[in-house]
């Protein structure tokens, strides 16, 4: 046996990160899925200069206006209110139709909250020039709805799930692991969680504060995780016998690292599996409680209360019909995604 | 077919034979051929690839390309002979188990966790032999008597974990041999088995083989059981064929380097004694471990029977010396390291470096840093999702967080290299899986994984059963030149006397979970007292 | 008399034959179908009486009569029905009703004082429904003269008092005995009730559908009241407990009449294969029923909406006209004040009277009280657009010292005018938006806030809101309520009616007036008072109503009769006076 | 084992302990209660009952008077302090009196009864399609993972999903029920039901909840089926399996007895709950669509309108039910894995 040379050269190797972002690259589907999905989600950020009732830029007698970055009052293109501008007033336009005068509009000229105050057919009204894809049953349009909607969905989701997961994960990984008596008070501690009155706190809250988007969040958050919490129960219980964590154990390794390093990963079907779904339920939870009043804020554009119009007028296909397929395109993207993601995860996985 | 010199044509015939992974050829063009009734043995380095090789015969190897041809003979004279890489799925389900059985190399893995042993033995004589339910299951009793497992009736009822690592063995051979197949591929069937029931398998193989003209592919790295047993032997180094022909010829005058190196490998004994009067590392009195067993009928509905694995052991490790423990398989030695190590809960006196197991893991953390394991079954011990490098480097994290990212892969490169394990050898190393590496060289990222840390004193389950002798010797000589350097004490358990004689200072017997006798190993080896312990030195011999 | 109106003007004089929007020869016989309207949608008992539980739809009107019948073409008035013969005293203390000698329960009792006692008794008493309580609050008491004869008194004299003890169902005191023993009455529930309606309860499939079969022996049935009505042998009534499910039966064909109560639905839905080939009809038919006040409710407790400029100014903010062009297909008018559709409305300048009301109060109560009658803003029509009516909100909020800073309407203080709008429904933000959009524009923030249906009564009760939304039912004769609506001890209680706060002499020596008028002559002015000091002083923002009753039903197997009596509610038209076409749809 | 049952058994109660102190001290907190109901009704005036039809009404209300109060709040039992009340329902409870409703003339557990055809037709339908569906199809799927037919089912499963089912109800019902004609549009049964032959029931039966049932399971199927493919591709590479496959097992038997058990720990440990549940599913937007009276509306219903006897005693019904399956879930896991042990 050599002995070991006074500086080994160490081979630049690849690391383990990078292998399985090779295995998720190999996933081509799930490899376009999540591009596809970046770029939704990217440009939906970007919504205020995709879709908006704000012009990018005016010009306005001679001088040029940033109504985006910048609120003008109408008085600052010859109107009467000191408040802000609705460019889509006709009055206004017709100012700025004046000779030398332009504006350059988003897209979409329609704002999440914009109403078509000026549109001659009743609400909702079918996709027409003006608004691509319609209007909703008060009048907005739907593409900036679809638009703002998805991306505080996405957000709400990506929020939601990340908090369920983590407690989720974190009190399966506590009670599967230590199993015995910490499982057992922690499984009737959940049992009585799980039947608390949800609604009720709810409605409890909802008479203290108003509702808000982060209200319903940590709402929401109390509850989620149980579900996946059992399921990681479960395969921690099974796995905490492996082997291989018994030799963690007698290496000296901490509980948590073992549980973290060694059982999690182990793991993670579960939790990978559930996570596109968890991410539409999210979605669709900001709908159940709409009609309880309980929802998020109204007005606040969400696919979910797209949902709910559309079944209330069954007859404006446009609105069902629209949502429906903006749901469908992000959950297959996420489902994709997930598949990549577990192929990534998977070692027993050819990389190259 | 022209060929072959043999008065019988071959059972299988395997021509040019390669195996890649990912781009990477790991078996480069193997020719064999197997004689109806020939014993074949397979041996060389570990890693070299024989497990591959005799997996890619029956396709069972994952995102592998497999070229080449094996053909097998047909079962009834004029049938049409089966080119087994080729060969659809369908016709290889009629192969497998009924003319080509299979003896995995690590037996936990390979049975199925959440079914009794009796259920996976009786499963295969129910579909294959057309027995009924009842019939199988006597007859799976039956197989697992036959390899010498005592109380089979109840080993049958038991799931693979709660098997000692040679009863788990040996249940993967009566699974196997269930069926009487044509051929038989014996990856290391025999490695956690003692010396005396390596001889009972070897006759069970032996009487089929009489019986049934079953041929055996037989891979090891114990050479004592290829003279005994083989009629041909082959011979693999780095993925080629580098050697085959008769055992007599190839053992009196080895052609190859490699070969040579083979045979002349011998464990050689290079070990100081311990101080005398020096603390011992570890001492247990009157150790008692039990395992929960189900009651049969209405009382185990309220009570837990146990069954006693180890009684009443009492036994030192000389501070930087090596306790040996041999034993039948299945007489409690992996539970008595388990229990040495804290990992399972026991009844008397045990003391590490003075100290007791607590119940609370911070307070053996310290304990944890002195004392090491290595498995039995490495695969098993190894996380799947874990690369090399988080494998090996962990010991370091937990026991040295202060070491940098950089110094803490030098010195997994450092122990890697001591156990064989290399870079050069390995394109990639420190990002590999577990399931990427050959069983030897599984176990020797097990033992790297224990030595990283610098214990002082390591348990050691069978180190050295999956390794081929030259590793054997490079790993031996590590644990020595460490005890030499660095004072360490050994707990080593195993089957093979050769490595007792090399390594160990004092020994343990172990029968029945009862210890039949300890004492220096000159006392117990060359005068032995009890009738197990001659009877194993006479078959080491 | 043989009846009884508030002002003592009856149309039908006595002796009158039948009622004149009846077929007297209507053909009797086939069955009406029906889809329950109720909020609820099942049913568990059969006492529409009691508190707990949900009785079938139409049970009361089918089942029990009444000691007075009230005409659908006539307000305000009753004609005998169990009574043959009703007396008020000119104080108008109590009211004396002799009931007819040939009036029968169903079960073959004679109807006598006794039973009108015993369901007086019962409906006042701890076991029933609270509204009783309330209704009866004025009744002091009833006496039994003699076998056929009963005296209701009242505590205070009002007109209406003899109309609402005449509407009172009456049962038999047998409904609910067990073993001779009456049981506690609300422990009946599952007894079929005794009543002497023209209908028995047929057959039941129960929580779901009832039908109800006509009694041929019914005592009234060639009764001048009763003559041409309850022309269908049978009645079932279906529950559906959803909107969408219940539009798809009516246009599968599933029953054969239904009201629409939404716009859109109405418009936009329905329609389809039945409706083209004209098995169904949608029938759009003009009442004269009071339009009432649907409104936006101004909390004035609040600070911030005490200034009478402040609520104009949001007033201003509403574009009814866009509204009903965008999203109620036009079918709805402005409601204009508290007595739309009846004699109380005012219009132009006060009368003589009606100033003489007015004037004690000058500058206690609005000054534009005394100049022409309330007219909401209107965006549509030259000089008035929706720019016009906000820059005059905008002058009014400044004069109220409220000017637009930071992109927000702000008081002195800085504050800025954030408020609330409450409801107990999601869908409401749909109608608002509009509105918030051009508050917006005022810089006023509006903000919608949906909770749930009982928290949205509790605050109520308490009066926690700022804006509210609340279709008053109207009235031909505003009495009582409207003290409870407007007055200022009302406006300190909980639980009051009392929602804008107002708390105003004038209005209340106003109400004064009103209830305790005794002619029309001093009842008209004083509700046309009223209504111009409440409408005025811009407490409610007043929303929008229906003029006709949007009626979908099956022309194949149902008879209308040619036209609809104005004070009918719609679906009481069909049931009583429309009768079963021959079958021709089985040839 | 039994006497990790029997210590399971005996937690049970405090848990139901806990689990009705919670759910009683929250329901005080809640705004707006009967009593406040009943005010409003009174405040409705006689619109309420049946007096549609009639010209003539009068409203009005006086404000609520203490001496009212105090009649009402003991008409629904609040005139006892809170700790008296739960003492009083925890002895109904015991003896399995879930008490009356406030709002219907009705028991708890009449109601409850009431309500079971319709939870268990939908439920258990819902279940068995689901489940035969999923765990096939992602088996499939898993061994062909990857193929255009995992990703064909993939799309079709996650546009199942997407769909809530409220809207799918809506759609089946317009299309199918009201346009076509072909299934009915209310009810678990026609009206005509009691004079059918038996055949006649079944077919009727079936035909009824044909729409909600497709409803409610045309979402279910895509988490499961996701899980079933997902567990079991985490498995199907594992070294037992080999070893199956060594044994000559053709891979039907392969998948559905040794990778199956191993990968289903999270779906068969899950079965019982799920199957028990399938027995109390409510769904209240399709109860609502179909005019199905089950459990769903009822929990919605009593939640709204604050029945607290309705809600408690669900809820502890359910809860009782949910503690057993529970148990049984937990039992499950030791039995699908014999290495799991929970002390
Ligand atoms: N899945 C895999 N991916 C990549 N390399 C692999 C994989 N499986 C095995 N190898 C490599 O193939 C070579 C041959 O392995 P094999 O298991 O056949 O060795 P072996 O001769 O059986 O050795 P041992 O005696 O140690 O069991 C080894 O170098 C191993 O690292
Ligand atoms: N979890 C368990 N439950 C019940 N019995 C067990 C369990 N684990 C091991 N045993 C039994 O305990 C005995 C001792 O097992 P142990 O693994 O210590 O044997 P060993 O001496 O290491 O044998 P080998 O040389 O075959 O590895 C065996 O008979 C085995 O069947
Ligand atoms: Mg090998
Ligand atoms: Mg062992």
């Amino acid at each position: 046996m050599a002995a070991a040379p006074a500086a080994v050269v160490l081979p630049v190797h690849v690391s383990p990160r990078m292998r399985a972002w090779r295995r998720f690259r190999r996933n081509k589907l799930g490899f376009v899925s999540l591009v596809l999905f970046l770029v939704l989600f990217v440009l939906s950020l970007f919504a205020e200069v995709i879709s908006n009732d704000k012009p990018l830029v005016v010009r306005y007698n001679g001088d040029y206006y940033f109504p985006l970055v910048q609120s003008y009052p109408e008085t600052t293109f010859g109107g009467d209110f000191p408040t802000e501008t609705d460019f889509l007033d006709p009055f206004i336009r017709e100012q700025l139709g004046k000779d030398g005068n332009f504006a350059i509009y988003p897209p979409n000229p329609y704002g999440s909250k914009t109403l078509n105050y000026f549109a001659k057919a009743p609400n909702p009204s079918p996709p027409t020039r003006e608004n691509y894809l319609g209007t909703d049953d008060r009048g907005r349009d739907l593409l900036a709805q679809l638009i703002y909607g998805f991306r505080l969905s996405v957000l709400f989701g990506l929020a939601l799930t990340f908090i369920g997961v983590v407690i989720g994960v974190i009190t399966g990984a506590i009670q599967g692991f230590f199993a015995g008596k910490t499982d057992l008070a922690f499984q009737r501690f959940i049992e009585i969680w799980d039947s608390m009155p949800e609604l009720y706190l709810l409605i409890i809250f909802s008479a203290i504060f108003a509702p808000s988007v982060a209200l319903l969040l940590i709402l929401l958050s109390l509850f989620g995780w149980m579900g996946l919490s059992q399921y990681v129960r479960a395969e921690f219980l099974r796995n905490r016998q492996m082997d291989y964590v018994r030799a963690a154990k007698a290496l000296g390794v901490g509980n948590g690292r073992i549980m973290w390093k060694h059982i999690l990963p182990n793991s993670m079907t579960p939790v990978i599996t559930f996570l596109p779904f968890r991410m539409s339920a999210s979605i669709l939870a900001l709908t159940s409680l709409d009609f309880l009043g309980l929802g998020v804020p109204p007005g606040t554009p969400s696919l979910g209360e797209l949902l709910s119009q559309g079944k209330n007028n069954i007859d404006a296909w446009w609105i069902s019909l629209s949502t429906f397929a903006v749901l469908v395109i992000t959950l297959l993207l996420l489902t994709f995604m997930g598949d990549a993601l577990r192929d990534a995860l998977d070692p027993r996985k050819a990389d190259t | 077919m022209h060929e072959q010199k043999n008065a019988l044509p071959p059972l299988l015939q395997v021509k040019d034979l390669r195996v890649a992974f990912g781009g990477k050829e790991v078996v480069h063009g193997v020719d064999l051929a197997i004689a109806p009734g020939e014993k074949l043995a397979l041996v060389g380095e570990s890693g070299s690839g024989k497990t591959v090789t005799a997996l890619s015969l029956v396709r069972l190897v994952h995102n592998a390309r497999i070229t080449g041809s094996a053909r097998l003979a047909p079962a009834k004279p004029g049938g049409q002979p089966v080119e087994l890489l080729q060969a659809s799925e369908r016709q290889l389900l009629g192969i497998r188990g009924d003319d080509i059985a299979m003896i995995f190399q690590e037996p936990m893995t390979a049975l199925n966790p959440v079914y009794t042993v009796g259920d996976q033995i009786a499963e295969v004589l129910q579909l294959k032999q057309g027995l009924s339910a009842k019939q199988a299951w006597d007859a799976a009793i039956e197989a697992l008597a036959a390899t010498g497992i005592p109380e089979p009736a109840r080993r049958a009822g038991t799931y693979p974990h709660q098997l000692s690592g040679g009863q788990r063995q040996r249940a993967m051979i009566a699974m196997a041999l269930a069926c009487r197949p044509r051929l038989l591929l014996a990856d290391e069937p025999t490695t956690a088995l003692d010396v005396t029931l390596r001889q009972q398998i070897l006759e069970l193989l032996a009487n089929l083989q009489r019986q049934t003209g079953m041929a055996v592919l037989l891979i090891t790295h114990d050479l004592n059981l290829v003279r005994r047993f083989a009629d041909r032997v082959a011979v693999m180094e780095g993925g080629h064929l580098v050697e085959q022909g008769p055992v007599a010829s190839v053992f009196e005058q080895p052609q190859h380097p490699y070969t040579r190196k083979l045979i002349e490998s011998r464990p050689a004994r290079d070990v100081q004694d311990p101080q005398p009067g020096a603390a011992p590392m570890m001492q247990a009195d009157a150790l008692r471990v039990s395992y929960p067993v189900p009651l049969p009928g209405f009382k185990g509905w309220f009570r837990k029977g146990a069954f006693v694995a180890v009684q009443g052991a009492k036994f030192a490790v000389p501070t930087g010396g090596t306790l040996g423990i041999v034993g039948e398989s299945g007489s409690g030695k992996s539970t008595m390291a388990l229990a040495a190590l804290g990992l399972i809960p026991h009844e008397g006196e045990l003391q590490v470096v003075g100290k007791q197991w607590g119940p609370d893991s911070a307070d053996n953390r310290a304990i944890r840093r002195l004392v090491q394991v290595v498995f039995q079954d490495p695969f098993s011990s190894l996380s799947p999702r874990m690369t090399v490098e988080e494998i090996v480097g962990e010991g370091l994290l937990v026991h040295e967080p202060s070491l940098s990212e950089e110094q803490r892969r030098e010195r997994v490169y450092r122990v890697l290299e001591e156990v064989g394990l290399t870079e050069a050898q390995f394109p990639g190393l420190l990002g590999r899986y577990p399931h990427e590496f050959s069983g030897g060289q599984r176990q020797r990222l097990a033992i790297a994984r224990a030595l990283i840390v610098e214990p002082q004193l390591l348990v050691l389950d069978e180190p050295t059963s999956a390794l081929d002798v030259t590793i054997q010797k490079q790993v031996l000589k590590l644990l020595q030149r460490l005890q030499r350097e660095r004072g360490l004490s050994y707990l080593l358990i195993t089957h093979d006397v050769d490595v007792i004689w090399a390594m160990a200072h004092d020994v343990l017997v172990m029968k029945d979970g009862q210890v039949l006798e300890s004492g220096t190993v000159e006392d117990v080896l060359r005068r032995p007292r009890n009738p197990y312990t001659q009877a194993l030195v006479a078959a080491a011999s | 008399a043989h009846g009884y109106a508030l002002w003592g003007d009856l149309k039908y004089p006595a002796g009158f034959p039948n009622f004149s929007y009846v077929n007297p020869q209507a053909p009797k016989g086939g069955e009406l179908r029906l889809v329950s309207n109720l909020r609820y949608s099942t049913f568990d008992k059969y006492n529409p009486f009691t508190i707990k539980g949900s009785p079938p739809a139409y049970l009361s009107a089918l089942m029990f009569d009444s000691l007075l019948a009230g005409a659908a073409d006539e307000v305000g008035s009753g004609y005998g029905l169990l009574a043959e013969d009703v007396e008020v005293p000119a104080d108008g203390l109590s009211a004396t009703f002799r009931l007819r000698k040939e009036a029968r329960f169903q079960n073959g009792d004679p109807v006598l004082a006794a039973d009108v006692k015993h369901t007086y008794d019962i409906l006042i008493g701890p076991y029933t429904s609270p509204a009783y309580k309330t209704v009866l609050d004025d009744v002091a008491g009833l006496d039994v003269l003699d076998e056929r004869t009963v005296r209701f008194r009242f505590k205070k004299n009002n007109r209406e008092l003899p109309l609402t003890v005449g509407g009172l169902p009456i049962f038999s005191r047998k409904w609910g005995m067990e073993n001779g023993k009456a049981k506690r009455f609300d422990q009946v529930v599952m007894d079929i009730p005794i009543g002497s309606g023209p209908y028995k309860i047929g057959p039941v499939k129960f929580g779901r559908d009832i039908t109800y079969v006509r009694d041929p022996n019914y005592w009234a049935r060639d009764l001048n009241v009763r003559k041409g009505t309850s022309n269908f042998d049978r009645i079932t009534v279906k529950i559906y407990k959803d909107a969408t499910a219940r539009l798809e039966a009516l246009k599968a064909g599933e029953f054969d009449m239904m009201r629409f109560f939404s716009a859109g639905d109405w418009a936009r839905r329905v329609n389809g294969r039945k409706f083209n080939s004209g098995e169904l009809v949608k029938g759009e038919f003009q009442h004269k029923l009071p339009s009432g006040f649907q409104s936006y409710f101004l909390n004035s407790r609040l600070p911030k909406l005490q200034d009478p400029r402040v609520r104009q100014a949001l007033g201003l903010a509403m574009d009814f006209e866009y509204m009903n062009r965008t999203m109620f297909y036009n079918s709805y008018q402005r409601v204009t004040g508290l007595f739309g559709n009846t004699d109380c409305k005012s219009s132009g300048s006060p009368s003589p009277e009606e100033l003489a009301l007015l004037e004690p109060w000058r500058g206690k109560v609005p000054e534009a009280a005394f100049g022409p009658a309330y007219e909401p803003p209107r965006t549509d029509g030259p000089g008035h657009s929706l720019r016009d009516n906000l820059r005059q909100a905008r002058e009014l909020l400044r004069q109220a010292g409220w000017e637009v800073k930071d992109g927000a309407l702000r008081n002195a203080k800085g504050e800025p005018l954030v408020l609330e709008y409450l409801d107990s429904q999601e869908s409401g933000a749909r109608v608002v938006t509009p509105w918030i959009r051009n508050l917006e524009k005022l810089g006023i923030t509006l903000n919608f806030r949906p909770v749930d249906f009982a928290l949205y009564q509790e605050r109520l009760q308490k009066k926690q809101f700022e804006i509210i939304s609340l279709n008053v039912q109207g009235t031909h004769t505003p009495g009582q309520e409207y003290v409870d609506l407007f007055g200022s001890k009302s406006a300190d209680i909980e639980d009051s009616g009392n929602y804008t706060g107002i708390k105003s002499p004038a209005v209340d020596a106003i109400l004064a007036k009103m209830t305790g008028a005794h002619t029309k002559a001093e009842f008209l002015p004083a509700c046309r008072a009223l209504e111009r000091v409440i409408m005025h002083s811009h407490l409610l923002i007043p929303q929008w109503s229906a003029s006709t009753h949007r009626i979908a039903y099956n022309a194949w197997r149902l008879q209308p009769t040619p036209s609809m009596p104005p004070y009918s509610q719609g679906e009481g038209w069909a049931i009583d006076t429309w009768w079963s076409r021959p079958q021709q749809a089985n040839l | 084992m039994a006497a990790y049952i029997l210590k399971r058994l005996l937690l049970m109660l405090p848990t139901l302990l806990g689990v009705l102190l919670v759910t009683f001290v929250v329901t005080q907190f809640v705004p707006g209660g009967p009593v406040e109901q009943y005010f409003a009704e009174a405040r409705a005036g006689a619109g309420g009952g049946g007096a549609e039809g009639g010209t003539f009404s009068y409203r009005g209300g006086q404000g609520v008077d203490t001496k009212k109060l105090e009649q009402i709040k003991a008409l629904y039992g609040f005139d006892k302090p809170p700790h008296e009340r739960f003492f009083q329902m925890l002895g109904q409870y015991a003896r399995f009196d879930l008490g009356q409703s406030f709002f219907q003339n009705k028991a708890v557990s009449q109601l409850i009864v009431e309500k079971l055809p319709v939870s268990i037709s939908l439920g258990l339908w819902t279940f068995f399609i689901s489940y035969l569906i999923a765990v096939p199809l992602g088996v499939a799927k898993a061994v062909r993972a990857g193929s255009r037919f995992d990703l064909v089912s993939t799309l079709v499963v996650l546009i199942g999903y997407a769909i809530p089912g409220f809207v799918l109800g809506v759609a089946l019902l317009v299309i199918f029920g009201g346009q076509l004609g072909w299934f009915p549009l209310r009810g678990l049964t026609s009206s005509n039901w009691d004079e059918m032959s038996l055949g006649g029931k079944i077919v009727d039966y079936l035909w009824h909840i044909t729409l909600p049932v497709t409803a409610m399971v045309v979402g279910s199927f895509a988490v499961t089926t996701m899980l079933t493919k997902n567990s079991f591709l985490e498995e199907i590479r594992k070294q037992y399996v080999l070893t199956a496959r060594a044994k000559g097992l053709d891979e039907r038997r392969v998948l559905w007895k040794h990778v199956f058990r191993n990968a289903l720990m999270p779906i068969i440990a899950g079965f019982p709950a799920a199957f028990l549940g399938a027995f109390f599913t409510g769904s209240l937007l399709i109860e609502t669509l179909f005019s199905l009276d089950g459990l769903g509306l009822l929990s919605y219903d009593s939640v709204i309108r604050r029945d607290y006897p309705v809600v408690l005693g669900t809820l502890y019904l359910f809860t009782l039910i949910g503690l057993f399956t529970k148990l049984l879930s937990d039992l499950m896991y030791v039995w699908v894995d014999p290495r799991v042990k929970f002390d």
